[in-house]
């Protein structure tokens, strides 16, 4: 049987590989914002398995509402990086370092 | 009639009110700026004079005592009120703000209504931290006054000022933030912040040495107590005048009366135990530092550790007492000691206020503070030579001045405790004569050391006034100590007899 | 193995490696398309704990708007790709002994025994999974509900605010402003003194 | 199928402020750039319409409605309270600023208002789903804001951090919550409370593991070490008003997120995030005020500053009793005052075309304004916690919360280094008071925002003599 | 009597500050009429109060003044003991400081600081009277500083002079070092009987001999010697008695009055004073009193031969002075405390008479004071001759003249006592009357006698006060308020002697000084005391009497008769007279160890212990260190995104590591 913890495992996975993703990638900003989503899909897993195996409905909409922010934060994030290649002609993550110290 | 009005409020709230009354005047107008300092400081000065006239010498217990609810969250409570101990030293700040004052009226050209607005300020706050009996109030106004110096000596000061007013800042913010922990801490196991609740706290042994380590900081840096005095000579250096005046007069004195305010009342068998220490630093004050002063180019530097060595002698006045119960097996002379203590903080006040006033008269005149520039002044400045040669021959304890009570009265009470800490004490009779003198010898005495003293001009009106004022204090004291000693007796003899009994 | 497991191993082992090429592959457009991967084998993935109205707005929402939108800005700034992937390698070993790390003490917990609970037997309910989400996000959770709809107002005002922009080059005419013209505005009277010979 | 209506009565200022921000970017729609004042009139009447609202509809009591998932008690009353205050004088700091660079537009006042919002629903937040939403509307209004003004490169490079940071701490914040959701079967925090104390010492793995990224979610909104380095860039990235925002109110919420999650939520695992929280403290306390005293721009100094004031509000809150919460709330208010004043202070030293963000720029002031230096005086002893100033007893009531619950070396620890923190305050005095100007006398401001940073550095003085009655009101909020 | 005694310490107050502060306003003259009107009046009501103690035998007058202060118990006072000592004293002290002041009208006629200079000896004078006149410890104290303060504003009078100011701080310092155990002594006192009063002190001074205090470990001491030794390390300063000597001699950089007043007749003897009236206490200390002898034995004969060598006219009746001082002091430690007392006085008169008279030679000289420059006066400067006469005559104690009494009485007093050491203190004092007469001729015959030197020497800058009073006028006689003062001393200087019986023998100190019985030498001299002739004529069988003899005879040979002596002698004991010449290099050893030693010291520990040690590298380094500190962990934050999360990460690692298992 498909127990709790293989969904957990995955979401864990799926976790440290969008942490990986988000420290790993020096070049393109646009992945970090990827690795966002990923990382959302992540805990979303966690919820829908949560609320799965204890018949709760209320992690499901917790995840509705994830969803939906994320894709807020996706059209904020764009707007940004957006910003960001307009401003710097660049959106390589290593040349953002104006700022340091 | 006096007795009821709120005289202690009075002194700590007038010069405060005085203070924003001068800034408001402005620095457009400086005459009317100093013409207000002038007025409140005077008027403080006369508010305050009733404490001594209207003082019961009788008792120990706090008198002209006000008490109201400040902080209800934390039971503080505005409650003032003073004792034999702390009286004096009001007396002591509020004198010496007229004369700082007077001594800043012409000498002091930029921004004189914020110079004026800081010393009465600070004035407030002084007189506040004596008359607090409220830890947190005491606290707050400890450290409150820190600011109008830290502008004092960084705004007008010297060609140095910055580094040293940081140094007199952090050095002294470093001492004060263990105490306030500790204070905090004894909140915490007595549920007020009154300091005479935690003169009966009860408190371990372990409690007491960190509490007692804690004050130490606090109060050694603010005396200065060799080895956090390093920050004195900076300060006093790059102040202006009245600066130095009031650090010297006023600000070192707090912490000596922090160590019987807090230190001895409330950490007794840490006092006991540690007064090793404290004896120890007293005394490396005034050999080690008496020898450094030796040395010094720079005439308020070599004040400014004189004034480390005579604060020796305090500090050592203070932490006798238990030597001298060891050795004697009675606790004549304790009383003696922390008395020979007050009497040297009241009169190290005077004296090197007065000498400050000196340095900074002649500062005014030459713009050097370097002793090789001076030579002879004495030719052009008779009457200055004159107030000088005094205040120095004060300074090293000369009887007949006021130099001489508290070091008499600390070194006979050493030798009741140990005949070397005697020795070592009244090695001061030497050093302090040394340096002293050689200063005199080298700025007053001699042909005219070059032509900028041949043109100086003796002291005018304004400044006769002032060191006249504080030559009298100087000689009164010295010529008559009785009338401050028995401002002291209650509670000094009420301290001893609360020290004594081990809060164990 | 259960067919279920199977199932389960498959769609995770998709998921999973489409989501490590997401974060190491070279190309931006690459990673988009393995991420739309990811999010169709999730979406089976829920669809199997019976959340199928997430799975279908898994898809809808993100694959079929939010990832487009990703697809499209990717190829709009039109980033060099090649210059984009150096070094890379260097810094692999540290990152992915961290990421490695991280994965092995999460697992750790999370693989723990209590974890391994059977799924309940499916409810025999009329209510469907969409309506039933309906119906909490119209009732109980109409405030967080009213949020969200706050939260998609202020996306747009700010994606706005951020990227519209008039360029400051580009000349148009204001009919408005042409209207508004006064006399003074287009013509000036100098008066000048007589020249003097 | 029947579903009662929910009391929406609690919810009014929420409301109101909502719908006068959708009106606001309605009617900013229609207004010349010349009239944008309507807009800015229009923000601030609805700040204080919500401050009026929220004081008529209060009550003594909690009440909870909404499912469960809203809750207006007196300490969410009283951090609206403040909250509203602080971003009306955010607002009022910021109006010449952004005249003068031609950002004054009405997405400003919109997404401000919005944050506010944000912030609202945070305070008011009584489940996960609210509190996550509260925070991202409120986040995703900061995000948009740091990068508000569009042609600067700086701006748009700390949006890029904080945005893809604070996502990667929501994610945290995320995976946390779906544990303690997994374990406890709720989402509503009084739930989560009640299983935990019902539960307690089953679970205690993933229960730690949960509460541990609950934790870092929360450390990072705060700006505590090691989840501090969003901090000075986006403090420094951002345009100053909107520093000036980051830097106040948010903190607020902050706070009010902590209290609901950490003391409400999970008040039974003190034992385990007091530890945690002593790591974050000790480390924001020293990497704060160690790595401010390098800085040469004020409000990067500033922004160290915050990350080592958040250590010292930290303490109060891993104290973990009544007296430290209300000792983290008086923290958290008197340092969102004065992190108002000191942000409002380089607005106003600003001018066209010249950022006054170098310490150097701060040269002279007492020569240039005394009044103003003055202010700024009282604002920087009171960051550094000196007495008369209400720094002081942010810092005292921390202190004795902390040395209450034994932990005295704690505040040694603390006390020393705000040693080090006096040093670079004192040398913003410094150069104010201290050295010559190097810049010519200040342009002329209105009267509205010298009055402002009047009454914003006297307050420091003013409840430093009277600190009794925030003190109260901090004991009030936070219950008996 | 309580105002009388008020009045003699005040009137000189009174005067000297009406001189001082008005000095300005009331002129030359009137500084100097309301200072001796002053010091007049004490001088009488003096010789009231010794008639009325002295002969009318009244009681003794001890009373407080007024209280200084208390504290804890202790009552510091300002009180008054009058007793014959006591009364004794203060007739030599306003008799002398009387002269002193009207000797100065002439002396000091053309100096810009004569009101200055009259305010100081009346100041002094006051300070003398509060010393002698006190009945406790502090209030001597106050005296014993106070003189040495004014010495110290005298000594640097010509505060051009940097001879001067230097002169005068190295007397203010060295009496320190004296202070400095005077006070210690003080409180050992103060430790055992609580009290500053001398009569409750002297009460306990039994118990106090056997009280005993552990000064170095394993060594238990008398409380009362430790007591008595650092009294009297107080006198050994205050009466520069060897190696305290030093200031003594270059205190003559003051002007010659005061150098009568102050270095000669009356401040240097207010450690004999002191002794004297401890001498309750002293008695109970053997080994104080062998101290005592010791100390002024080494004092009376070393510091007797250094005046051989002296050229300064100034200086040889300075080292005299010492010499004589420890005559005293051996007297002292003899336990014949009258004897002592007795010297004291008779010196006061003729080492005032001599220094005056040197003085007066030096106003004949235009302040020329090397007696190789002088000579053949004695035509010139009849009275100045004939009281130098008497007083050099009196100074080596000739019979008939006041020291020769007084020293007689000294030496038999050595002779008979049996404290430890009294045979080589009998031995030096011997030797020393020898050197005496050999220093005192030497100088008297180079002045006064041979050839008339100061014609031809040429005039060396250095030496003169005022180089352009010059050598066009012959020497002559000064002026009558130089030479009556000059005459008045010479009485005493001759007659005070013949007091020898009652003050010595007769019970004059009875209840004042006391004697244990066991050490009574002048008791035991008294039994053969049969009057005044048998006492001279048992003067001139003694060695004493010969040996002055034989220094005057040397003197002359070696001076007079055959001048070649000297330079042989010069050449053949060249390193003992070098040794001399120089002091045993007493000067250069504390210039070198305490002089330049604590300037070094000092300026070590300044610069290594406070600015290196405490300052650069605690104070400074820790701001440093954490500058540096932050200077390095700002580069933590790098800038860059990816080390931001990548923090976070390891945060949330390590606090999963360390909470979670």
């Amino acid at each position: 049987m498909i127990t709790l913890s293989h969904y957990l495992v995955l979401g864990a996975i799926l976790f440290s590989l969008s942490v990986a993703g988000v420290f790993l990638n020096r070049k393109n900003a646009i992945v970090l914002l990827m690795c966002v989503e990923l990382m959302l899909l992540a805990v979303n897993m966690n919820f829908i398995a949560f609320s799965h195996y204890s018949g709760d409905p209320a992690g499901q909409v917790f995840v509705f509402f994830i969803l939906t922010v994320a894709a807020a934060e996706a059209a904020i994030g764009l707007a940004i990086l957006v910003l960001l290649f307009r401003n710097r002609r660049t959106i390589n993550v290593q040349d953002l370092d104006e700022m340091k110290g | 009639m006096f007795a009821d009005w709120p005289l202690l409020s009075l002194v700590i709230w007038t010069p405060i009110v005085g203070g924003l009354l001068a800034l408001a005047a402005g620095d457009r107008n400086p005459e009317g700026a100093r013409r207000i300092a002038l007025y409140t400081s005077i008027a403080t000065f006369l508010i305050s004079l009733p404490l001594f006239g209207h003082f019961d010498r009788g008792t120990s217990a706090m008198q002209f005592v006000e008490f109201a609810s400040w902080i209800p969250t934390f039971n503080v409570h505005y409650h003032l009120g003073v004792d034999g101990i702390s009286m004096p030293l009001i007396l002591l700040t509020t004198f010496t703000t007229v004369l700082v004052v007077i001594a800043g009226w012409e000498v002091i050209k930029t921004r004189v209504a914020q110079y004026m607005a800081a010393f009465l300020i600070m004035e407030g706050f002084m007189n506040g931290v004596f008359a607090a009996l409220d830890a947190l109030l005491f606290y707050v106004f400890f450290e409150g006054m820190l600011i109008p110096m830290f502008l004092v000596i960084g705004i007008w000061g010297g060609p140095k000022r910055i580094y040293a007013t940081l140094k007199f800042f952090l050095y002294t913010f470093l001492g004060s933030v263990f105490m306030l922990v500790a204070l905090i801490y004894m909140y915490a196991q007595s549920g007020s912040f009154a300091i005479l609740d935690f003169h009966v706290l009860r408190l371990g042994m372990t409690e007491q040495v960190l509490i007692f380590l804690a004050f130490l900081l606090a109060f050694a840096v603010k005396v200065p107590m060799w080895p956090v005095h390093t920050w004195l000579p900076d300060a006093h250096v790059e102040a202006p005048t009245g600066g130095s005046v009031i650090l010297a007069a006023i600000m070192l004195k707090i912490g000596g009366y922090g160590f019987l305010r807090f230190s001895l009342p409330i950490t007794p068998d840490a006092s006991l135990e540690l007064d090793w220490l404290i004896i120890l630093m007293s005394l490396v004050a005034v050999v080690y530092i008496g020898f450094v002063a030796l040395v010094q180019q720079d005439m308020k530097k070599l004040i400014a550790y004189s004034s480390i060595a005579h604060m020796g002698f305090v500090t050592l006045g203070f932490f006798i007492l238990f030597r001298i119960a060891d050795n004697t097996g009675s606790l004549q002379g304790a009383a003696l000691g922390i008395e020979g203590g007050m009497v040297q903080m009241i009169s190290h006040g005077f004296v090197s206020a007065a000498l400050f006033l000196c340095v900074g008269v002649l500062y005014d005149r030459m713009h050097s503070r370097q002793i090789g520039d001076y030579g002879g002044v004495v030719n052009t400045m008779p009457w200055f030579a004159a107030f000088f040669v005094l205040f120095a021959l004060a300074n090293t304890g000369l009887p007949g001045t006021s130099g001489f009570v508290g070091e008499f009265m600390v070194i006979l009470a050493s030798f009741k405790a140990n005949f070397w800490i005697a020795f070592l004490a009244a090695t001061t009779l030497i050093l302090a004569a040394a340096y002293t003198l050689w200063l005199v010898k080298r700025v007053v005495f001699g042909e005219i050391g070059n032509p900028q003293v041949a043109e100086l001009s003796d002291i005018n009106r304004r400044e006769f006034v002032v060191l006249g004022l504080l030559a009298f204090a100087v000689l009164l004291l010295g010529i008559w100590p009785a009338p401050l000693l028995d401002v002291m007796h209650a509670s000094v003899d009420n301290l001893v007899r609360h020290v004594t009994i081990s809060k164990l | 193995m259960s067919f279920q497991l199977a199932m389960f191993y498959i769609f995770s082992a998709i998921l999973v490696g489409a989501a490590a090429a997401m974060i190491t592959v070279r190309n931006p457009v690459h990673a988009a398309l393995c991420l739309v991967l990811a999010f169709f084998t999730s979406a089976a993935l829920w669809i199997m704990m019976e959340a199928e109205f997430l799975g279908i707005v898994l898809v809808l929402v993100y694959v079929g708007a939010v990832m487009v939108l990703f697809l499209f800005v990717v190829m709009m700034l039109d980033v060099n790709i090649a210059r984009l992937r150096e070094g890379f390698i260097r810094f692999l070993p540290v990152g992915a002994l961290v990421a490695a790390a991280m994965a092995v003490v999460m697992i750790m917990v999370v693989g723990a025994r209590h974890f391994r609970i059977e799924p309940p037997a499916p409810a025999a309910t009329d209510v469907g999974n969409t309506e039933m989400l309906g119906r909490l996000i119209y009732t109980e959770y109409v405030y967080p509900f009213e949020l969200a709809a706050v939260i998609l107002l202020v996306a747009i005002v700010a994606a706005i605010t951020l990227t519209l922009r008039r360029r400051p080059g580009t000349r148009h005419i204001d009919p408005a402003e042409q209207v508004k013209v006064k006399r003074e505005d287009r013509i000036r009277i100098v008066k000048m003194e007589a020249e003097k010979k | 199928m029947s579903f009662p209506i929910p009391d929406l009565v609690p919810a009014i200022p929420e409301m109101f402020v909502l719908a006068m921000a959708c009106t606001i970017l309605v009617v900013d729609l229609f207004l010349k750039d010349d009239r944008r004042d309507v807009t800015y009139g229009l923000t601030q009447f609805t700040l204080f319409g919500a401050l009026v609202l929220t004081w008529i509809v209060h009550v003594p009591e909690a009440r909870v409605t909404f499912s469960g998932s809203f809750i207006a008690d007196p300490l969410s009353d009283t951090l609206k309270s403040f909250i509203y205050v602080i971003a009306a004088g955010v607002f009022l700091y910021s109006r010449p600023y952004l005249k003068e660079r031609g950002l004054f537009k009405g997405e400003y006042y919109v997404l401000g208002l919005f944050a506010v919002l944000g912030m609202l629903v945070m305070v008011s937040a009584y489940s996960f789903v609210t509190l996550y939403l509260g925070l991202e509307l409120l986040s995703l209004c900061l995000y948009a804001l740091v990068a508000f003004d569009r042609d600067s490169g700086r701006a748009s490079e700390a949006a890029m951090k904080y945005f893809i940071l604070g996502a990667l701490a929501s994610g945290m914040l995320l995976y946390g919550m779906s544990f303690l959701y997994g374990l406890s079967g709720s989402l509503e925090i009084p739930v989560v409370a009640e299983y935990l104390i019902a539960n307690a010492g089953q679970f205690s793995v993933p229960l730690t593991f949960a509460l541990v990224f609950v934790v870092v979610g929360l450390a990072f909104k705060l700006g505590a070490v090691p989840f501090h380095m969003w901090v000075p860039d986006v403090y420094h990235g951002a345009p100053t008003p909107v520093t000036l925002l980051i830097g106040s109110a948010p903190k607020i919420a902050g706070f009010a997120i902590i209290m609901r999650l950490l003391a409400d939520g999970l008040g039974a695992m003190h034992a385990d995030w007091q530890g945690m929280l002593v790591l974050l403290a000790v480390l924001s306390l020293a990497v704060g005020n160690l790595i401010a005293i390098a800085q040469t721009n004020i409000k990067r100094m500033l922004a160290y500053s915050t990350i080592s004031h958040v250590g010292f509000l930290l303490l109060g809150i891993l104290a973990g009793t009544q007296e430290g919460y209300a000792a983290a709330l008086f923290y958290t208010v008197t340092y969102a005052i004065m992190a108002m004043g000191g942000f409002g202070m380089i607005i106003l030293l600003s001018r066209q075309g010249f950022e006054a963000e170098n310490l150097d720029d701060f040269k002279g002031l007492n020569e240039r304004n005394p009044w103003l230096a003055f202010m700024m005086l009282l604002l920087m002893f009171s960051m550094a916690g000196v007495p008369p100033t209400v720094g002081f007893y942010a810092k005292l009531m921390v202190l004795q919360a902390v040395v209450q619950i034994g932990m005295t070396w704690l505040a040694v620890y603390a006390v020393i280094f705000s040693i080090v923190g006096a040093f670079y305050y004192l040398r913003v005095v410094k150069l104010m008071y201290f050295d010559k100007p190097a810049d010519e006398p200040l342009p002329v401001r209105g009267l509205d925002v010298t009055v402002v940073m009047s009454v914003n550095g006297l307050l420091m003085v003013v409840l430093g003599i009277f600190p009794g009655i925030l003190m109260s009101i901090a004991a009030l909020a936070v219950g008996p | 009597m309580h105002n009388v005694y008020l009045a003699i310490v005040l009137a000189p107050l009174i005067g000297a500050i009406a001189a001082g502060l008005f000095g300005r306003q009331i002129g030359r003259i009137g500084a100097h009429t309301v200072t001796i009107l002053g010091v007049a009046l004490s001088c009488l009501l003096s010789l009231v109060v010794f008639q009325h103690h002295v002969i009318g035998e009244a009681e003794v007058y001890n009373a407080m003044v007024y209280t200084w202060m208390v504290s804890d118990g202790i009552r510091f006072e300002i009180g008054f003991l009058i007793d014959n000592l006591t009364a004794l004293m203060m007739l030599v002290v306003t008799f002398v400081s009387l002269m002193v002041h009207v000797y100065t009208i002439g002396y000091m006629h053309d100096d810009p600081g004569y009101q200055r200079f009259f305010s100081y000896i009346s100041l002094f004078t006051f300070s003398m009277l509060m010393l002698v006149m006190s009945n406790n410890f502090m209030q001597l104290f106050f005296g014993w500083e106070a003189v040495g303060v004014v010495s110290y504003l005298l000594i640097g009078f010509w505060f051009k002079r940097p001879t001067a100011i230097y002169a005068n701080m190295k007397a203010f310092l060295v009496n320190r070092v004296g202070d400095f155990g005077f006070v210690l002594g003080i409180g050992a006192i103060l430790l055992h009987t609580g009290s500053l009063d001398y009569w409750e002190v002297f009460g306990q001074a039994e118990g106090m001999a056997r009280e005993t205090i552990g000064i170095l470990p394993g060594a238990e001491w008398s409380l009362l010697t430790v007591a008595c030794i650092l009294l009297f390390v107080g006198a050994m300063g205050k009466s520069a008695q060897v190696p305290l000597h030093v200031w003594l001699p270059d205190s003559m950089e003051g002007p010659t009055p005061i150098s009568a007043l102050i270095h000669a007749a009356t401040m240097v003897t207010a450690g004999i004073f002191m002794v004297a009236r401890m001498s309750p206490l002293f008695e109970y200390s053997e080994a104080a009193l062998s101290f005592v002898l010791i100390i002024g034995a080494l004092t009376a004969f070393f510091m007797g031969l250094v005046g051989i060598v002296q050229n300064d006219i100034k200086r040889v009746v300075a080292y005299s002075t010492l010499s004589q001082l420890g005559y005293m002091t051996v007297a002292l430690g003899a336990s014949a405390y009258a004897a002592g007392i007795f010297h004291l006085m008779t010196h006061a008169f003729f080492k005032a008479l001599l220094f005056l008279a040197a003085g007066s030679v030096i106003i004949a000289m235009h302040h020329e004071q090397d007696i190789r420059r002088m000579g053949g006066l004695r035509k010139y400067m009849p009275i100045t001759y004939g009281v130098s006469l008497v007083g050099s005559l009196a100074l080596i104690g000739f019979p008939g003249f006041s020291g020769f009494f007084s020293k007689d009485g000294i030496i038999e007093a050595v002779h008979a006592s049996q404290i430890p050491g009294a045979g080589f203190a009998y031995l030096l004092v011997l030797l020393g009357v020898f050197v005496t007469a050999f220093y005192s001729f030497r100088m008297f015959f180079l002045v006064f006698h041979g050839e008339e030197r100061f014609r031809h020497v040429q005039h060396d800058d250095a030496h003169g006060h005022d180089a352009h009073h010059g050598h066009g006028h012959e020497p002559h006689e000064s002026p009558w308020v130089v030479t009556l003062p000059l005459i008045l001393l010479a009485i005493p200087s001759v007659l005070a002697g013949y007091w020898v019986g009652p003050i010595l023998f007769g019970g004059f100190f009875d209840g004042v000084i006391f004697v244990l019985p066991e050490h009574d030498v002048l008791g035991k001299l008294g039994a053969d005391y049969h009057g005044i002739g048998g006492y001279i004529a048992h003067g001139l069988m003694a060695p004493p009497f010969w040996l002055a003899m034989a220094g005057l005879g040397a003197a002359w040979y070696i001076y007079m008769k055959n001048p070649a002596i000297a330079a042989r002698a010069h050449e053949r004991f060249g390193k003992l007279y070098e040794l001399l010449d120089h002091k045993y290099w007493f000067d250069e050893i504390y210039a070198a160890v305490f002089a330049r030693g604590s300037v070094k010291l000092g300026s070590t520990l300044w610069r290594f212990g406070d600015a290196l040690f405490i300052d650069d590298i605690l104070v400074n380094g820790t701001a440093k260190t954490v500058g540096r500190l932050a200077q390095w962990a700002r580069h933590s934050q790098t800038g860059y995104l990816y080390h931001y999360a990548f923090a976070m990460i390891i945060g949330l690692l390590v606090l999963i590591t360390a909470f979670v298992f």
